[in-house]
């Protein structure tokens, strides 16, 4: 079998060398407490404000106005519940879409609870939200529109730069749950109009259990998490320094590269998605053929169901993920598949493979081979299968 | 998360296939929810001969059918009767929670090809009297 | 100067070797999302489990009821407004003490403002409640009391058995905020009839940015990170796979020697304490004489001022802390010295110095010997003191 | 934190005690707020011949006394009075903005003790008509 061949980055990343390299001293010999004024605090502090210093720059921000969280979920409930109780004086209604990460979808349940009005704007079998459905949606009580930047699962990316025009014409904040697009597509947030950004460092090769929110100065929010006086009294808890430290190194080569990097992605990725196109027959490619992010390919084998998909790759050393409700635990497939306008069976056979800086060429030979045997194995055990190829 | 005899059941699934001539077939699951199996009978003097399946659905439905055509192979009707979802689950050293409907699946689908021979051949076997094989599965979880 | 003395433990502690030995392979070797189902995620899964059941086990509670969260703050919020929000139906009323941390003060004022009602109960000279107002506070609208295990200044340990058998009588429930006691004292959260209880990994030589929450069984609480279905649905966001290893190594070696660790420690402690007191005059000790954190080491120094106290210290090398307004760029000096009655000129003259595994007698007897001096020279240049010297 | 100035003048204080016949003697601040700045000037023909400070506070305000002695030493009342706290703060390459008010506080403690000389003198000094040497220092920040 030999390497392992990890094409899950969409998941997670393993954290490069020269990430932890950079994190290392500050976990024991670098240590002290940013808040102590003392020369071990003060030093803390200042890598502190280095960090976030470099993050702001990539996004064309100011440093005051990048905030530490733990990670891409908190930054996303900070930015709807923070943003929706500071404002609630001011309206009730926020609107997104239905192929959110659940992020942003459950904690818009929460705030329905909480009295707010939520609509989920429909996306087309791309997965492109409607502008006009957008426009017709916002009411005078409309106080946030949070628009993912790209999909997780399909990899579509979204026209943020309208959707932000259209917000700031109604004077409504925007929000954009970018975790998937920080690190893999150029953001500027001046450009872009954004006023707050959610964003998650081991989706970029730095570590997990750090995030940050991006908030544009002015932006009326409450904490999420309140306490000490870190992050400009805005965001408690003696700040994860290693992690900090880590992720704005990570940000750093991400940008350094980006667009050789893209290059060789999008040709990987397009490679994996002719091949499997031409070999596989009653396969359908999901998400947007152009606007979709560099690594992402999301694939549906009719007629096999998802996990038996990955644990035969698993078998074969290949690490995936689908969006078949049995990998989950629940019932239904991937909400994002459903909103496309896939019907449940065929959803339950979906198969994303996320690329990633370490994937070559020969891996994903290597893939599709497998794909080709595996798909044919688990239909060859398929009633469904069976059913078709008896012209059923 | 899987035992090893489930991953084993699923690496080798034992009587995957079809029988042409089958005296039951049975079929449970909904493609909606991710599974479907079918099961096929070949039954001689109330013996259970042959018996191949065939499954749409996750590792753990193509474990629990393939135990279950193991477990029913060479029994009689009665004792195919008596096997129950937690026979099959234990057989395999257990199945996580949310994957117990799959067993219940491999029962059904049993009872179901049972219930297809018995109506075929105009017999009645007990304890099917108020089998329903469109039962939802997920229920039982 | 020689070796620097870090004395400021209940600050933050370093990463212990053996914990950071533990951590580093999840970086970048055992990276896969403990959500994936392929080996490399049920391998991350495992870790994340077993570190949960080495936590439990410590704290005698059951694996399920340990919810990791990015520290001590967020499981402060959590604990509180989750609660809050989950049982507003019985009652808006939570009871709380006046030397609790900002994680829980600041929280109660956001509740405040949520339309709860908060009871701060006072504490005596040595920072203790009176069990007698905390009854008497208790309503039939009392959903919560939150008091803290030991208070992070002035180390006193409060009777958390009594509290929480008062809560439980009264059938409300009972969080404590035991940041500094975990992992420096014995607790059993059954024994002590604990509800919900916090804890932060940094501060027992684990890494910062890392907590947990116990929540009881059966106890009625709100997500506060709502989304993905990690932590058995109640907390989401990909799990800090390294640091949650690292928290779990930390609290088993510190539960593997408490006892001796502890002896030492407090062997250390007062030694510490009967030096300053013998050596230096118009010095009072804060805290509990004997209730008090193993390490934790607070006095005042009268006509002096805190910072230039530290600033001092640092000069020789040595790290510490102060209650001082001035540490903290606010105008009032610590609360928690206020609320056990000192005056604010003397709260200004504040020192802590946390003792941990690594500190040494022969770093005491140089400590004393610095403050000896520093005390002499601040003096010397205070207004204050001279009116003193002048009987005035 | 502090700039390598701040930090010198902490760690060496410049003209740090009393002077027993002093011609005026200022001091501002509340112990409260934990800051009291106390100033010693010497003043003869108009020129301030000597000036001594002794300060409880944190490690700015005792940098901005000792800088702001050192300033104002040979000086004529009338320059000492051009003395501004701004100008303190830039002599010791800045101060954090939480800090600010213990320049402001060094200045006011200079014209407290002008303040002191003018009346025992029963002088005038121009600019000390409106001078409150306790207003609260904390408003500036
Ligand atoms: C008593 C207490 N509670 C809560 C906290 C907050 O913990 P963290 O900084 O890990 O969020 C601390 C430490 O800062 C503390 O000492
Ligand atoms: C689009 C999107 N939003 C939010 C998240 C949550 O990020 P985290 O797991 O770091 O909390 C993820 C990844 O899991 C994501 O893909």
């Amino acid at each position: 079998m030999g390497k392992y061949i990890y094409m899950d980055n969409s998941a997670t990343t393993p954290v490069k060398q020269e990430v932890l390299d950079e994190m290392l001293p500050y976990f024991n010999i670098k240590y002290g407490n940013p808040s102590s004024i003392y020369s071990l605090g003060s030093q803390s502090k200042n890598a502190v404000e280095i960090s976030r210093e470099k993050i702001a720059k990539v996004l064309n921000a100011k440093t005051k106005e990048i905030f530490f969280t733990a990670g891409g979920s908190e930054s996303d409930n900070w930015a709807l519940k923070g943003v929706a109780f500071a404002n609630k004086d001011k309206g009730n209604h926020i609107i997104t879409s239905k192929i959110e990460h659940h992020g942003i979808l459950h904690t818009c349940e929460y705030l329905k609870k909480q009295g707010f009005d939520i609509t989920y704007l429909d996306v087309d079998e791309y997965g492109l939200i409607d502008l006009d459905q957008l426009k017709e949606a916002i009411t005078d009580k409309t106080i946030l529109i949070s628009i993912m930047f790209a999909n997780n699962e399909i990899g579509t990316i979204q026209p943020i730069e309208e959707v932000s025009r259209i917000a700031k014409e109604k004077g409504v904040y925007f929000h954009t749950d970018a975790v998937q697009a920080v690190g893999h597509i150029e953001i500027d947030v001046n450009e872009l109009n954004i006023d707050l950004l959610s964003m998650s460092a081991h989706k970029f090769y730095g570590p997990k259990g750090i995030g940050a929110l991006y908030i544009r100065q002015g932006v009326k929010i409450d904490p999420l998490i309140s306490g000490g006086a870190q992050e400009g009294n805005r965001r408690a808890g003696t700040e994860n320094l290693p992690s900090i430290v880590g992720m704005a190194k990570a940000i750093e080569l991400a940008y350094e590269n980006l667009n050789e990097n893209n290059a060789r992605l999008i040709k990987l990725r397009d490679k994996l998605i002719d091949k499997i196109l031409k070999n596989i027959d009653y396969v359908r490619l999901n998400g947007h053929p152009i606007n979709r992010l560099p690594g992402n390919v999301n694939v549906c084998f009719e007629f096999i169901e998802g996990e038996s998909l990955l644990l035969s790759l698993d078998m074969e050393g290949i690490a995936a993920s689908s969006g078949s409700a049995c990998t989950s635990g629940s019932l239904e497939p991937s909400h994002v598949l459903l909103a496309i306008g896939l019907p449940h069976e065929i959803a339950h056979g979906s198969l994303r493979l996320s690329l990633g800086d370490f994937n070559t060429e020969e891996e994903v030979d290597f893939v599709v081979e497998k794909l080709i045997e595996i798909v044919a194995r688990l239909r060859a055990m398929s009633p469904l299968y069976e059913k078709i190829k008896e012209g059923k | 998360m899987y035992s090893e005899k489930v991953m084993d059941h699923f690496k080798n699934p034992r009587n995957v296939g079809e029988i042409e001539d089958a005296d039951g077939i049975g079929e449970v699951g909904n493609p909606r929810c991710g599974d479907i199996m079918k099961m096929y009978l070949k039954i001689e003097d109330g013996i259970i001969i042959d018996v191949k399946f065939k499954t749409f659905g996750c590792g753990s439905a193509i474990a629990s059918s393939s135990m279950a055509t193991e477990i029913i192979k060479g029994k009689s009707i009665d004792e195919a009767m008596k096997v129950t979802n937690k026979a099959v689950a234990e057989a395999l050293d257990g199945l996580p929670p949310v994957k117990m409907h799959c067993s219940v699946l491999a029962e059904q689908a049993i009872k179901s090809a049972l219930l297809d021979y018995s109506r075929k051949n105009n017999i009645q076997i007990e304890g099917l009297e108020d089998f329903n094989p469109n039962e939802d599965v997920h229920e039982h979880q």
